[in-house]
């Protein structure tokens, strides 16, 4: 199946799109959809670990994402 | 809102100006002694480029849940504490508040420290970028974690 | 005043409820990213006893050179501070504002540490005193240094 | 010569008035000043060292005080 993973800020400038679409096999880790993001035009710019948030919140690389999850990618921060 | 002039811990993002007045409206109270609050604003020069605006952009349900557990944090760190914070998301000019925070408190040392760590909390883990315009017409998403050499930039 | 919005450093003591955003406006400036505020008001309860009002009496001319003093010291620790600081005199009710303070910087950290320091500063040496009124009819001239057995108290 | 004295607050309530004139001979000290004072009726209320002003600023118990001068004590101040 394919979750879809929101973009935000320079992540969104490197894949052109504010939500791409992930194959990933569920149930999965954060870590898997990292990986998973790699092989899409635009995955080779991201860091060595970009941050991940599920269902609004940090989400650390073995955490389990499960069908329904929102899931999305933290650039750094720089608000304020 | 249940009634009451102010739910606290009050927080909000907004894509209108930021009402300063109000926000320290609603952490007064008559048990308080001391409000600290901080203005973020956007200035005219960053690392030495003339800057002409700031789009500001956010996750913004996750940027408000993150703001209410910095919030809750604080509170339980010091009782009593009442504290309002907003973030303006969308395209700002130079002089415009981005960010607002008020701490109120029996005791200004509550007060002024939680302001303080609402700051750096803030801006350490609320999911909200800025990029921003330069007067050349370049810009650039602005990365703390490398600020000499900005991850994304073009014209 | 000279022609300017406002010259700063901006000190003075007033007998009528402080403009806040006046203060606040005074500091702002395009080269500014953080502005830090700190409002001292007048809290219902004292040392555990209930207030009814707060009489601030001032030595005018020194307080305002005390403050003119804080100002500069703090202008010269932290080059390009913009810093305005208003205290009241007169009888105030519970809620009501005592004193304001706005510290500008192009940074957060140094806008932050110069209100803190100001507030400090004000507290330990210009020559403002207040009597607490309470629920009684009892008052006090309060004296911080000795807060658990005040001066001079009287019915 | 008497040197009128300001005084404020507690201190006021202490000699009952906002000025006092305190019998001094001049040049004298700071020090003198107080000294005199303890002599006024209210002076006995004075504590060890009270605070000195001299011309708007605060002045030690040895720096000069000469005709002309304003000179207060200045209570345990409570601004904020």
């Amino acid at each position: 199946m394919t979750l879809p993973v929101l973009l935000f800020a320079s992540y969104a400038d490197a894949f052109g799109a504010r939500t791409v679409a992930v194959p990933v096999t569920m149930p999965c880790t954060v870590a898997d959809v990292v990986l998973a993001m790699r092989s899409i035009p635009g995955g080779e710019k991201l860091p060595a670990r970009p941050l991940v948030a599920v269902n609004h919140a940090y989400a650390k690389p073995d955490a389990r994402v499960s069908a329904g999850d929102e899931v999305a990618l933290i650039p750094p921060v720089a608000g304020g | 809102m249940t009634g009451q002039p102010a739910t606290l811990p009050l927080v909000a993002i907004t894509h209108e100006p930021i009402d300063v007045a109000a926000l320290i409206a609603a952490v007064s109270h008559a048990r308080v002694g001391a409000i600290s609050t901080f203005l973020g604003t956007v200035r005219e020069v960053n690392d030495h480029r003339p800057v002409t605006g700031i789009d500001y952009e956010g996750y913004e349900p996750m940027a408000v849940r993150e703001m209410q557990g910095i919030a809750d944090e604080l509170v339980e760190e010091w009782p009593g504490l009442r504290i309002a914070m907003i973030h303006r998301l969308g395209t700002l000019q130079v002089g415009d508040v981005s960010v607002a925070i008020a701490c109120a408190h029996a005791r200004r040392a509550p007060s002024a420290d939680a302001m303080r760590r609402a700051i750096e909390s803030l801006k350490a883990r609320v999911p909200i970028w800025k990029r921003e315009h330069y007067v050349d017409g370049e810009w650039t998403w602005v990365d703390p974690t490398n600020s000499a050499a900005p991850m994304a930039s073009q014209s």
